[in-house]
């Protein structure tokens, strides 16, 4: 065959009758995407040589965007066990078409928040204490092993995506691996939707158990503490809309249909179900906490807000705002299918559920719990936002290259004949 | 055979399978983590044998009696030593006194200004040198001037006969409680030293006094309100307070009376009133003529004047004459430039109550026999005002002298209108000699003012110094000497088994704690209340600021000698200093009236200076009164004070009290403006 | 919440808050006993790390009714410590006689779950390495390890002392489990002039604090949130129990 | 991805093939790290270190017939003393006994000059390691086992009361420490072993061992 020198360079590259844009406007891409991955690298680099005083971090505030970051990218990234939950075990079809991008996805918002994490925490050369010490008492502990299981699982499941490369895939082993993973698929999306469950759970459930911080603490009813299933149905309720808001970034950006709105809107319907019932629990859990835990801890409902930047805004929004809003307009076909609206409540479900991280983060020590104790706050400083940009920055080359090299979208071809 | 691509990938598998089943992998994790607790740069413990050496701080004022805890003879602690008679706790100041043996700021050899002003090191013999040749100018007719900054040593015994050697009289202490109280006991024809008997009392009153925090031997006084505070019980001894600020005093005092910096005397007197009116009465030949003159402090007076509740008056009045055992003690509720009329008001109160040589009263304690035959006993010594002969050399009235020694003292930082100081002393010294530290030094302490006995302690070198330091004593002896002076005393240490002595104190044997007590009082005879004085001197004019100035003082940030201890900084309140800005408080009421809020930026000024500060609100700040930490503003010492605050110094200026001519400086106004 | 053990021996607190003046002795004695590095800028009371902390209570009326006291506020060796379960890594525990929480340093990996979950901010990050001026690192006692940057820290009643006062009663020939009143005490506890901490086994009739407990001006911070702490405070004054815990509005004090 | 078109006449049959070279590279990779890891990378890890004089602890105890603890003594207040001081070896050997040129150097060197012998340390600590020789008494342990002194030591100490010579400490490059510092399990033999519970005071507590 000639070539073709219309074609960009890495041309031979591409995903089977997939076009792309030139691999110079690539680069200046990727440049951008590796500025600020410099800038968190800097930062990162800075946190481990000198140590977290870097931060904006304080001992009052031990925990505060890196983990409201890694909560709600975890929760944002349940897209990928969910959807593979509906795809592999209950058989919904359609879904194959964004299957892989919300494992993608899924490994990105798993890896990048282990990647925090290694930040985060003040000794990372002691990280696998986590799994020789293991304390079976806490709750962390389930976190971190259900979270390296489930991101190893995520690396098993984007494997074939890549060996699946058109020159990779020539290669008749690889083929045959690629080929052979596919097979083995369900099995691992059933044990990634077990350990993220389960982890989902657990994250919800380390706040939970925090019984001398009556901001978070959820106890006196039912399991204890059941911010467990709060934090899974809230990930559920949001994770698929997250990826197809990725989706459409990625048409945005590529100028490209890659997926069909009937799976858009199929997410969507898929996570309005989810948020609904999210969002019954989560009033009857707001109205318990205000009426039981609360009084029990001798504090009022009001005593629990601050000012303007711990304002009871922060819950209505979460409540309401993005919680109601957004599963009316998904669970209702009419609204739903009108697209900005569909944006709007796909946009708003995943602001609630980030507000629900940063709260229950932040939030929940900023509030004094000694009577004399005062209202303190906390505000990122640049080392902290530059770590949490290195890990979008890294999000986005990894979806650039997947993107511009991988066979994400099966419709791709078909939607831009 | 070569190896192709494969074959290479098949090596790395094996390696690495390899690699795993081998210690590599597993013991470099462990050892890296072994690593983490052991970082090169993280100081290490060093073991040793443990041995104790009591001794009293020379750094605290209060004198606290304490043990130094060494390891292989490294000191690493103070501890408290429960039986010393100064000691049974520590002060904020005394327990980081190890950790200032390292302190960055502590000079490590004799320094000499240069012409530039540049301070470079010298040899001990040059400085020396030095020091005779600018003394040798300095002879005949009050040209040395000798300042001390150690109210309690023997120390000023060499000093001041090194002075009177030289033809000079000019020998000052830096201000502090003791001097306006010998001069009001003086003037009651009181004899030796007055004391106040707080271990026996059962009511204490202090009236401006910081008896809890840096009022006399703290320590020793916060012992007392220990015992008689048993823990969780009814308090067999109560304690009222009357003060502007509620101070650490006042935040344990069973009643806080509010009143106007520098009304101390005035509510006294209040008191006196209604003591006598409830049939108190006085043996003093005066008592006539100082009942009429209390008899013009009527509670509405009173009232008006201090600004007190005149209910909670009369209720500490009630208290006072139902006491069995009752105690004034009044002073100046920042240590220093209170004058006399407060104490002699304070004195008077007691004689009325019966308290005076008392059991729980006061007590004269004897002056120690001077041991250094041309010495200035410490009685001349206190009589000797150091603010008023600054202020007659600034303006003429008294020659400037030749040259002047400075002994741990700091007087730049720490008299009023620190910045006249400054230009007065000519900005700065030309010499400077390291003097060891308390904990390396023999010393002593001899009954700080305000103890209710004679204690005697001696100060014990734990160490040896750390830098090229020489105790002062001997440096004075032998610059005496080749002065062609006899001091009369070979050595510093002569001095000190002489002083022991002369207190009846014997340390031939090795003790628990160093200490002598003695049981020897004066006889409190013909004692007068000084009515005359009393009317003149209260004749406080009220500043003509709209607001009052009240100092607070507290140990944790160092003395009028010593800045804030490392360890120190921790213990300085949020609402204190925040980064170099230091907060003033003031409470809800003066704010609103101001205008202001909390953390708004204001300037204080008044003739005497002016400076910038942070308003916290505190309730517990008289009305129309600000209170400002005193102790920061640091312009020298090291990284842990200097540059942080202001020095409250500064808005300071001193008058002289009507009657006794005692400089004072507690009535200080300021105006306020937002900056 | 897991269950904790009952000892024999418990090591507790009376603070006698009508007693301390703020003064700061204790928290300048409690750094230099456990090796806690100065600050130059402790300003930012967020970031300055100290086992003991005094905080200022105020009845919150306005002047003159203003009344003020201050806290001293060690960690209190919850009995059912809410930091000791979340800890992933077993960095520390409630394990020994005695009831004292430990902090393991060379186990910890600074995750901060522990500092999230206690209310009384009794748990300190070491946010930098710690630096000592020059020379001043040779004051260092050889009884507690320097921590380095990264790992948590907290009270531990001066635990030394208590090791130190077993071996003490060991070479004297005493039962080191049958320590008397007195035998081991914390640093802060003796630095304090006001006798304002008395410090002892709260279980032992022969000890002080056992008595202490009992007084119906005692209490302890945050009771109800069920964290069972073994430091006890005691104040006569009505407004300084009512400030140890959170109350509603119709809600009585204790004593 | 079924449906995505698939050539599944693959490797799968002829796998053999189609990773041709058999299996010696991946052998000859594992014997090369398993050399490396086991005799290779431990010599690397460790310097050797020998004592500044050669101590014979035979001759002392079975010549001159001493016991540990006179030399490793005991203070009042219970902690140990651990190594004894130059001083306290001068009591003997205030001047040449024998005729060790050992001994001599050691009295030329040290005795003369009063300076201390920076002896190296086996079982030297972590910081963050308490230990107490008072807790660990013969008595204690006595109370079932049957240990002499030097026994006892030897539990947790190289045995060097049948030695001549002191042997060589291996330090670790990496962590600063010698080869025979105990590990956490090491003590554990001892602290996790419940037939000791309630015989004598030993716990497995954390803070039992570590400051």
């Amino acid at each position: 065959m000639d070539k073709n020198y219309d074609l960009p360079i890495d041309a031979a590259l591409f995903p089977e009758g997939c076009t792309r844009c030139s691999l110079s406007k690539f680069l200046v891409w990727i440049a951008a995407v590796m500025a600020v991955f410099g800038w968190g690298l800097y930062a990162a680099f800075r946190v481990l040589s000198e140590g977290l005083g870097v931060t904006g971090l304080d001992d009052y505030f031990g925990f505060g965007l890196w983990i409201t970051f890694d909560l709600a990218v975890i929760a944002l990234g349940a897209g990928a066990f969910f959807t593979g939950l509906l795809r592999y075990i209950l058989n919904i079809d359609p879904l194959k078409n964004i299957i892989n991008l919300t494992v993608i996805v899924g490994f990105l918002c798993y890896s990048g928040a282990m990647l925090v994490l290694v930040l985060d925490i003040g000794q990372p050369l002691r990280a696998w204490f986590g799994y020789w010490h293991a304390n079976v008492h806490s709750m962390l502990t389930e976190v971190i092993f259900c979270i390296t299981c489930y991101c190893l699982v995520l690396i098993i499941e984007y494997v074939p995506l890549i060996l699946e490369q058109k020159q990779l895939n020539r290669n008749k082993l690889v083929h045959a691996i690629a080929h052979n993973f596919h097979l083995m698929m369900p099995l691992f999306a059933g044990i990634g939707a077990f350990l993220s469950t389960f982890h989902q759970g657990s994250l919800g459930g380390m706040y939970g158990v925090l019984f001398a911080r009556p901001y978070i603490a959820r106890d006196g009813f039912f399991i204890w503490p059941w911010t467990f299933f709060l934090y899974v149905l809230s990930a559920v309720g949001s994770g698929p809309v997250f990826t197809v808001l990725v989706c459409t970034i990625m048409e945005k950006m590529s100028g490209k249909r890659l997926v069909t709105w009937e799976i858009k809107s199929l997410m969507g319907k898929i996570a309005g179900t989810m948020l609904t019932v999210y969002m019954v629990f989560k009033l009857a859990d707001t109205w318990a906490w205000a009426n039981d835990i609360l009084p029990r801890s001798g504090l009022t409902f009001d005593q629990l807000f601050y000012g303007w930047i711990y304002g009871k805004w922060l819950l209505w929004a979460e409540l309401f705002a993005c919680g109601v809003l957004p599963a009316i307009i998904l669970i209702t076909p009419s609204l739903r299918n009108n697209r900005t609206l569909f944006y709007t409540a796909a946009i708003l479900d995943c602001i609630g559920v980030t507000i629900n991280r940063y709260v229950m983060t932040v939030q929940a020590l900023a509030a004094p719990v000694m009577p004399f104790d005062s209202w303190e706050t906390y505000a990122p400083n640049w080392a902290e936002w530059g770590a949490s940009a290195m890990i979008m920055a890294y999000a986005a080359l990894i979806l650039s290259l997947s993107y511009r090299y991988l066979p994400v979208f099966p419709q791709e071809v078909k939607l831009n004949k | 055979m070569a190896l192709d691509r494969r074959g290479f990938l098949k090596f790395i598998g094996g390696a690495t399978a390899g690699i795993l089943a081998t210690p590599v992998v597993w013991k470099s994790l462990d050892d890296v983590s072994i690593w983490s607790q052991n970082w090169s740069w993280i100081p290490r413990n060093i073991d040793g044998a443990n041995s104790y050496v009591p001794t009293v701080s020379k750094l605290c004022p209060s004198g606290v009696g304490v043990r130094v805890r060494l390891v292989d003879g490294r000191p690493v602690r103070v501890l408290t030593n429960n039986d010393h008679p100064l000691g049974g706790g520590l002060s904020s100041i005394a327990a980081a006194e190890v950790q200032l043996l390292y302190s960055p700021s502590r000079m490590k050899r004799p320094l000499k200004r240069t012409a530039d002003g540049a301070y470079v090191g010298i040899t001990w013999e040059e400085a020396e040198t030095m020091l005779v040749e600018g003394l040798k100018k300095a002879k005949g007719g009050d040209k040395l001037a000798v300042v001390s900054g150690d109210e309690t040593g023997t120390i000023n015994e060499l000093f001041t006969a090194l002075a009177a050697e030289m033809g000079s009289k000019s020998c000052f202490l830096m201000p502090g409680e003791a001097q306006p109280a010998a001069k009001a006991w003086e003037l009651m024809g009181g004899e030796g030293q007055v004391g106040y008997d707080i271990e026996k009392s059962d009511y204490v009153l202090a009236i401006g006094a910081n008896v809890l925090e840096t009022w006399g031997p703290v320590i020793r006084n916060r012992h007392a309100f220990r015992v008689g505070r048993p823990h969780g019980e009814a308090p067999a001894v109560r304690f009222a307070y009357a003060g502007p600020v509620q101070n650490n005093t006042a935040s344990t005092a069973d009643v806080w009376l509010a009143i106007r910096p520098g009304t101390e005397a005035v509510l006294a007197l209040g008191l006196a009133n209604l003591l006598i009116k409830a049939g108190a009465a006085s043996p003093a030949a005066d008592f006539a003529e100082f009942r009429a003159l209390a008899a013009r402090f009527t509670p509405e007076q009173v009232a008006a004047q201090t600004g007190v509740d005149a209910k909670r008056l009369a209720a500490v009045a009630q208290e006072l004459a139902k006491a069995k055992r009752p105690l004034v003690i009044a002073g100046s509720e920042f240590g220093q430039g209170g004058g006399a009329a407060p104490v002699l008001a304070g004195l008077a109160l007691n004689s009325l109550l019966g308290s005076m040589n008392r059991e729980g009263g006061i007590r004269a304690l004897p002056y120690a026999r001077k041991v250094v035959p041309a010495a200035m006993d410490r009685k001349a010594l206190l009589q000797n005002d150091l603010v008023a002969w600054l202020g007659k050399v600034a303006s003429g009235k008294a020659a400037a002298p030749q040259a002047v020694v400075f002994y741990e003292a700091n007087p730049v930082y720490a008299l009023p209108q620190a910045d006249a100081v400054k230009a007065t002393l000519a900005m700065a010294c030309d010499l400077v000699l390291p003097v060891p530290m308390g904990l390396e030094r023999f010393d002593d302490v001899d009954t700080p003012y305000g103890c209710g006995q004679v204690v005697y302690a001696l100060a014990v070198p734990a160490l040896a110094p750390l830098v090229d330091a020489r105790p002062a004593g001997d440096v004075v002896i032998g610059i005496a000497k080749k002065l062609g002076a006899d001091l009369g005393v070979a050595a510093f240490a002569d001095a000190l088994k002489a002083k022991a002595e002369a207190r009846g104190a014997s340390f031939t044997e090795p003790s628990a704690t160093n200490a002598h007590v003695s049981g020897a009082v004066l006889p409190v005879n013909g004692i007068a209340l000084r009515p005359d004085v009393l009317s003149k001197a209260i004749d406080v004019k009220a500043p003509a600021f709209p607001v009052a100035l009240a100092p607070v003082a507290k140990l944790n940030v160092g003395t009028s000698m010593t800045a804030t201890p490392p360890f120190n900084t921790k213990t300085v309140r949020r609402w204190e200093i925040q980064g170099k800005e230091l907060y003033v408080m003031m409470n809800g009421a003066t704010a609103a009236k101001l205008g202001l809020r909390k953390h708004d930026r204001i300037e204080l000024s008044n003739p005497a200076g002016k400076f910038t500060v942070r308003v916290n609100v505190f309730e517990g700040v008289m009305n129309d009164t600000v209170a400002v930490p005193a102790g920061h503003g640091h312009t020298a010492f090291d990284e842990f004070s200097k540059g942080k605050g202001e020095n409250v110094m500064r808005l300071l200026a001193a008058g002289a009290e009507p009657g006794t001519g005692l400089s004072v400086w507690t009535s200080a106004g300021v105006n306020i403006a937002k900056a | 919440m897991s269950s904790f053990k009952e000892f024999k021996i418990k090591w507790g607190m009376a603070i006698d808050l009508d007693k301390c003046t703020g003064c700061g002795a204790c928290m300048v004695a409690c750094q230099a006993e456990n090796n806690i590095a100065p600050q130059p800028d402790a300003s930012n009371k967020l970031k300055s790390l100290n086992w003991l902390v005094v905080y200022e209570l105020t009845n919150g009326k306005p002047f003159p009714e203003h009344e003020v006291a201050y806290l001293p506020r060690p960690c209190m060796q919850c009995g059912k410590p809410s930091c000791v379960s979340v800890c992933p890594v077993i960095a520390t525990e409630k394990n020994e006689e005695g009831g004292i929480v430990s902090q393991i340093y060379p186990r910890c990996i600074g995750c901060r779950y522990c500092m999230a979950s206690c209310p009384y901010h009794a748990r300190y990050f070491n946010w930098f390495d710690p630096i000592w001026p020059e020379g001043m690192d040779k004051t260092l006692t050889p009884d507690v390890s320097v921590r380095p940057r990264g790992v948590v820290e907290k009270c531990s009643f001066c635990h030394h002392r208590f090791m130190q006062a077993k071996d003490k009663a060991r070479v004297e020939g005493r039962d080191p489990n049958a320590l008397n009143d007195g035998d081991y005490i914390t640093s802060c506890t003796e630095a304090c002039p006001n006798g304002a901490i008395v410090f002892g086994d709260v279980n032992n009739p022969a000890h002080k604090v056992h008595e202490l407990v009992k007084s119906k001006y005692a209490f302890r911070l945050l009771e109800r949130l069920g964290t069972d702490p073994q430091v006890y405070y005691v104040s006569r004054r009505e407004w300084v129990r009512r400030l140890g815990d959170n109350y509603l509005e119709n809600e009585k004090v204790k004593g | 991805m079924e449906d995505r078109q698939l050539n599944s006449s693959g490797c799968a049959t002829d796998g053999g093939k189609c990773c041709g070279g058999g299996i010696t590279p991946f052998l000859v990779g594992l014997v090369v790290s398993l050399i490396f890891g086991w005799w290779v990378f431990p010599d690397m890890l460790y310097s050797k270190k020998e004592q500044p004089i050669r101590f014979s602890h035979k001759v002392h105890m079975e010549d001159a017939g001493m016991e540990c603890k006179q030399c490793h003594v005991l203070r009042e207040d219970g902690t140990f003393a651990g190594l004894p001081s130059t001083a306290s070896c001068a009591d003997c050997h205030s001047d040449v006994m024998g005729s060790d040129p050992e001994e001599a150097r050691f009295v030329n060197e040290y005795v003369k000059t009063g300076k201390e012998v920076k002896w190296l340390v086996y079982q030297i600590q972590p910081d963050n390691v308490f230990f107490s020789h008072a807790a660990h008494s013969l008595d204690g342990c006595n109370q079932c086992h049957d240990f002499k002194e030097s026994e006892l030591c030897a539990q947790c100490h190289p045995d060097v009361a049948n030695s001549d010579s002191a042997p060589t400490l291996y330090e670790n490059k990496l962590t600063g420490y010698s080869k025979q510092t105990m590990k956490m399990w090491q003590c554990e033999r001892c602290h996790a072993n419940e037939n000791h519970y309630g015989v004598t005071s030993s716990s497995n507590a954390c803070f039992v061992c570590h400051k």
